[in-house]
C-alpha cells in the first residue's frame, strides 16, 4: 500500500468527509451520545478480539510490552512538558494539562490504524493492545505531578492562604480515577471476556464484535471528523506555538514507538508502526475529565483543540502511513 | 387561592460533567439530599462544549432547597470556585408546592 | 427599555416519566396548551432515577403560565399530590416576551 | 455445560464487568437511551426468531403454555404477597408492588438463559418466548389489585374524605396500560411479523436480528451489570427481609416454572429451564412504571433494589444453571 | 409479487406495527436520538451501496438522471403550488411551505422501496440514488422563493415598516443551507467513499452497510410507523384540502416519476418505480426545518401532518406496489 | 451570610433547533459570549415537537446576563419576533456567585 493509497481507506475517507461537513457548514450533526455508544462498542470490540489472541500470546513479550509501554507513558509527556515550557512560552499549568494528553492514546486513531493493516491484509501482533490499557494512566499522572509541583512554586511566591486551599485537592483520588477510568476498565475487561470464554461462544459474537466493526468504525470516524473540524476555529486563541506543537510531539511520540517497536520488543514493522502511534496519538477521552478538575488552572479549550483538532487529523492522514513506512525502512537497517 | 406554598431557593450549577460526582458527594455531606441534573450544551470561555466527547460535556445541577440550607450550599460551592473549579452558580425565588 | 414584557408565572413539576401522559391530559382539561419537557436525572427520597431505565427516568416540565391559568393550574397539581402522586411542584415570576 | 462454566459464557461475563466496574467506581457508564435502544433491538430480535419458529408450531402446545403462563402470573405474586405480609412484615402496599414484578419476566434474564442454552449448543422449545409475552400484563393487574384492597381497608379505619380521593385512580386505564405495555406490543408485533413474512424476506433480515444477537446482548448485560450494581447502595435501606425475599422468590417461581415446563407442558429440560426463568425472573420494565402511578403508596426503590439488585444478578449468575440441572434431574424422575 | 404480498415485507409490517402501538396508545417509543442515528447509518450505507455500483456506471446516463432529477424537483412543487392555491383555498405561505416538500425526497420511503425490490430479487438501476441527492435541493429554493413573491404582494398591499423587516431574510444564506444540508452532504460524500475505495476495502465495510441493512431498515420504519401515527390526531385541524393534497401530490409526482423513468430516462421498471417514488414521496428530514426558518408564516404541523402523517403511509403501503405496477404497464406499451 | 452574589438576568428562549445556529451568532455580534443550550421537547400551537424528526426539535437556549446586555438581547430577540420567527422568550431575576 503506498502513501496515497492509504488515504483512501473508507475509515480515512468517512473522516475527511466529516471535516468537509463541517467546513462548509453543513448541518450535518450526530445526536447527543451516538459518539460515546459507538466508541463503547469499538473498545469492547478490539478488546474482545485482542483477549482472543492474548490468550495464546508469549507471556515474556506481553510482560515486556507493558513495561515498555509504562515508559512510554512516563517518558513522552516530560518530554513534552520539557518542550512545552521551554523559554517559558507556555505556562506550566496549560503545559502539564497539554502534555499529559500526548503521554495517553487516541484510542480512534490506534483503530484507523489496525484499519489500515487489515484493509491491506498485513499482519500484526496484538500485544500493543494491551499496550494502550497501560498507557492510559501514568500520563494521567504525570500530568498532576507537574501541576502540583507548578502550584506548590507558585504558592512560596505568593503571600499563604490562597494556595493552601488550592492544596486540598484530593490527588489519591485523582489517581484511583486514572485506574478505574471507563476505558480503562472495558477495554480491559473486554479481553478478559476475550481470554476467558470458549472460542465457540466468543465465535457467536463475532459477528457483531468482528465483522460490522470496520463499517462502525467509518461512521466513527465520520464523527470524529466534524469534531476535529470544529476546533479549527480555536486554533487563532491557541497561538502558533502550541499548534506546531499539535504536529512536533506527535513526530516525537511516533519515533520513539518505532524504536520500542522494533528494537526493545522485537515487532514487525507493523506491530511496530501500532506501537508509534500509541506514542504518537494523544487522549481526548479519559485524560481530559482528570485534567479539568485536576489542573483547573488550565484552559480546556487549548487542550481540546490540540489533541483533536491537530495531532488526530495529523496522525489519521499523515502519521499512519508515514511510521509505517518508517517502521519497515528501520527494520531494515 | 387554596393552594398554599412555601418560599424557597432554586439554585443551579452549570458546569463539565467531570465535576458531577464530586459535587453530588458535596451535596451529601451539607446534608441535601434532591437535586435534579440536566445534560446540556453552551458556550463561554473555555470554548465549545457539546457533549460529544466527556471532556466536553456540560451538565447544570438544580437544587431546590429550604433558606437555610440554601446558605451551606452556596458557601460549598463557593469554595469550590475559590479553588479555581469552573462553577457557574446562580440562584432565583422559588414556590414550592409541599 | 422600548421592549415590553408582561409579567407571568413559570411553573416546573419534576416526576416520573411514567406520570406524562397523564400530566399532559389534564393540562388539556384546564385549557393549558402550551409546555416544555426536559429529560433529566436526579436524586431524592426514592433512590436515585438515573434515566437508564423506564421505571427510573425523571422529567421536568415546565409551563409559563398566566396569572389565571396558574391557579387553575397548581389546584390542579394539589390535586395529584393529595392522591399520593410523587410530584415537585415549584413556581417563579417571569417576565414573558410577546 | 458443567455450572462453572455457565458462567464463562460471554453475556455473563459482561454482566459481571458492570458489577465490576461500578464496584471500583469507575466512570463507565452509558450514554441516556443507549439501554432502551439497545432493548428494543433485543425485543424484536427475539420476537422475530420466535414468530418464524411459531408459524411452524405445534396450535395446542401453543394454547396449553399461554394458559399456563397466565396461570403462572397470577399465582407467583399471590405467593409473594403472602410471603411479605407474613406477620405483617412489609406494609400492604409496598408488598403489592414488589410481588407485581416477581409474576412478570425480565426479558434480560430471559434472553441470557437463551445464550446460555445457544452457546452449549443445546436446542429449546421456542412456545416460552409467547409466554413471555403474556406474563409482562397479569401481574400489574394482581398488584393493583392488592394495593387497591389495601386502599379500602385502610379507608374504613380512618375517617372520610383523606381516602375518598385515593379511590379515584382510574384503574381502567391502569388495566389498558398492562395490555398496550410497549415491550409486549413490541415483542408480540414482531413475533407477528416473523410469522408473516416470507422465509427469503426473513432471510434479508436475519444479519440484523439473529447474526449480531449474542454480540448486542453483551453489551446490553455490561450496562445491566452496571445498573444492577448501583442498586447495592440501597441494601441497607431495604432491610434483610426484603433482600432475602429477593432471592427466595426466584427460588420458588423458578420450582414452579420447572414443574409447569416440565410435567404440566411436556417441555425438554432446555425449555423447561426457560420456564422456570420466567417464574424466577422480575420485570424491571413494564411493571415499575406502572406501580409508580398505580400504586404511589410504594417505595419505588425498594422495588427496583429487589429487581435490579438481588434478583436478576441472582439469576444470571446462579439460577440459569442451577434450573438447568434443576429440570434435567426432575425430567429424569 | 402481488399487489397484496408487497404489504407482507418485514419493513412494511414493522411500518404497520408502529402505526398500530400508536392507535392503541401504547407506550411504545423510542429514545431520543435513535431515529436520527438510525438514519445517519441508513443514508450512509445507501450511498456507499450506490457508490460502488455508480463507480462502473454509465456517465452519459448519469448526467441525464441528474438533469431529470433536477427538472422533477423544481417542476413537481409548482404543480403543487397551483394545486394548494386553486380558488385560494390555502394561503401562499403554507402552500409555498407545504409543496417545497413534494419536490424533495423522503429517504424512508425510498429504502422501502429497495426493500420491496430486494425482498423479491428484482434488480434495479443504481441511478435513482444520485437522483434522490439531486432533489433534495431545487425544492427548498422554490418554496423560498414563492413565498418571498407572496411576501411581496403582501407588502404592496399594507403600510410600509411591517413588511420591510421580514424582506431581510437572509436568502443567500438558505441558500447555501438548501445544498449543504446534511443528509444531502452525508449521502453525496457516502458515494464518493464508495466510487473511491477499492474493492477489497469495500467488502470489509458490507458486513455493516449492506448485511444488516434489511433489519435495521425494519427498526426504523417500526419508529416512522409511530411517528406518522402521532400526526392522525392533527387531521382535523389541517382540513379536508390539505389531507385529500397528501394524497393527490404523490399520485401527480408518482405519474411523472413513472414517465420520466420510463420514456426519459429508459430504466426497467424497478428502475421507473423508484424514480415514481423520488417524484411521489415528500421529505421531512431537510425541508422542515429549512422552511420553519424561511417561512415562518406557515405552520410547521400542516407540513409534518401531510408529509408525515399522509403521503408517507400512502406511498409504503399502496405507492411503492402500485407504481411498480404502473411502470411494468407503461413500459409494456 | 459571607457569599456574596450579584443581581442579573436570566433569558430562556424556546425554538425550534432549527434556529439555534443563527441565534448564536446574533449572540456573538452583541457581544454575548457564554449560553447554555437544552435540548426539549414540548408542545403549542405548532403542534407536538418531541424530538425524533430534525423538523420537530424544541431547544431552550439559557443566558445569564448583566442588566446591560439584557436589553440588547432582548430587542435583538424581539427583532427575531417581529420577523415573524417562533421564540419564546422570557426572563427571570438571579443572584449570580462571581
Ligand atoms: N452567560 C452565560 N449564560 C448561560 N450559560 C453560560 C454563560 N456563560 C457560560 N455558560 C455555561 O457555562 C459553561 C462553562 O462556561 P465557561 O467556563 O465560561 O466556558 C458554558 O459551556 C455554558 O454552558
Ligand atoms: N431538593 C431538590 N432539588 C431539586 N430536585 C429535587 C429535589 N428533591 C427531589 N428532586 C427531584 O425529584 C425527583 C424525585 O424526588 P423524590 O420523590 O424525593 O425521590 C428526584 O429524582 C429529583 O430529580
Ligand atoms: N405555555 C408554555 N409553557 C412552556 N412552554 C411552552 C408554552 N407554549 C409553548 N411552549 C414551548 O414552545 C414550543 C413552541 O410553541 P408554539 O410556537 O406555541 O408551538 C412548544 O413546543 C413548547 O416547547
Ligand atoms: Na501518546
Ligand atoms: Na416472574
Ligand atoms: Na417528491
Amino acid at each position: 500500500m503506498s502513501g496515497f493509497d492509504s488515504l483512501l481507506i473508507p475509515a480515512v475517507l468517512f473522516f475527511a468527509l466529516g471535516v468537509f461537513a463541517r467546513l462548509i457548514k453543513s448541518d450535518l450533526k450526530f445526536p447527543e451520545g451516538m459518539g460515546k455508544g459507538i466508541s463503547l462498542y469499538l473498545l469492547m470490540a478490539i478488546g474482545l478480539k485482542g483477549g482472543a489472541e492474548l490468550a495464546k500470546a508469549d507471556f515474556g513479550i506481553a510482560f515486556q510490552s507493558i513495561f515498555w509501554a509504562f515508559i512510554m507513558g512516563l517518558v513522552i509527556p516530560m518530554i513534552g512538558y520539557a518542550l512545552l515550557r521551554f523559554r517559558d512560552r507556555i505556562d506550566p499549568f496549560n503545559a502539564a494539562a497539554i502534555t499529559a494528553h500526548y503521554g495517553s492514546v487516541s484510542a480512534a486513531t490506534f483503530l484507523t490504524a489496525i484499519a489500515f493493516l487489515e484493509t491491506s491484509g498485513i499482519a500484526h501482533e496484538s500485544y500493543p493492545i494491551i499496550m494502550m490499557v497501560i498507557m492510559e494512566s501514568p500520563a494521567i499522572i504525570i500530568g498532576l505531578v507537574l501541576a502540583m509541583l507548578a502550584r506548590k512554586k507558585l504558592a512560596k511566591s505568593k503571600p499563604a492562604g490562597e494556595g493552601q486551599e488550592v492544596e486540598s485537592l484530593n490527588t489519591g483520588a485523582l489517581l484511583k480515577e486514572a485506574f478505574t477510568n471507563g476505558s480503562v476498565v472495558l477495554l480491559m475487561g473486554a479481553m478478559l471476556v476475550g481470554a476467558l470464554a470458549s472460542p465457540e461462544a466468543m465465535e457467536k459474537v463475532y459477528p457483531f464484535s468482528n465483522e460490522i466493526f470496520m463499517g462502525v468504525l467509518c461512521l466513527f470516524l465520520l464523527e470524529m471528523g466534524i469534531e476535529a473540524a470544529k476546533r479549527i476555529k480555536s486554533f487563532k486563541n491557541a497561538g502558533a506555538t502550541l499548534i506546531s506543537f499539535g504536529i512536533i510531539m506527535p513526530l516525537i511520540g511516533g519515533t520513539i514507538g518505532v524504536f520500542v517497536g522494533v528494537t526493545l520488543l522485537g515487532f514487525s514493522p507493523a506491530g511496530a508502526m501500532l506501537v508509534a502511534i500509541l506514542g504518537s496519538s494523544a487522549s481526548y477521552i479519559a485524560v481530559p475529565p482528570a485534567m479539568r478538575y485536576g489542573v483547573p488552572e488550565a484552559n480546556p479549550s487549548f487542550y481540546l483543540t490540540l489533541t483533536l483538532g491537530v495531532t488526530f487529523p495529523f496522525n489519521v492522514v499523515i502519521g499512519i502511513p508515514m511510521f509505517y513506512q518508517m517502521a519497515i525502512w528501520y527494520s531494515g537497517l | 387561592m387554596s393552594v398554599v406554598t412555601h418560599a424557597e431557593k432554586i439554585v443551579q450549577i452549570i458546569t463539565s460533567s467531570s465535576l458531577e460526582s464530586r459535587l453530588v458527594d458535596t451535596f451529601e455531606e451539607i446534608g441535601i439530599a434532591g437535586y435534579t441534573v440536566f445534560n446540556v450544551r453552551g458556550d463561554g470561555d473555555t470554548g465549545i462544549q457539546d457533549s460529544h466527547i466527556d471532556g466536553d460535556t456540560n451538565i447544570l445541577i438544580m437544587i431546590v432547597t429550604t433558606p437555610e440550607s440554601y446558605e451551606r450550599l452556596m458557601e460549598a460551592l463557593n469554595k469550590y470556585k475559590r479553588k479555581g473549579q469552573h462553577l457557574m452558580v446562580f440562584s432565583m425565588n422559588t414556590e414550592v408546592l409541599y
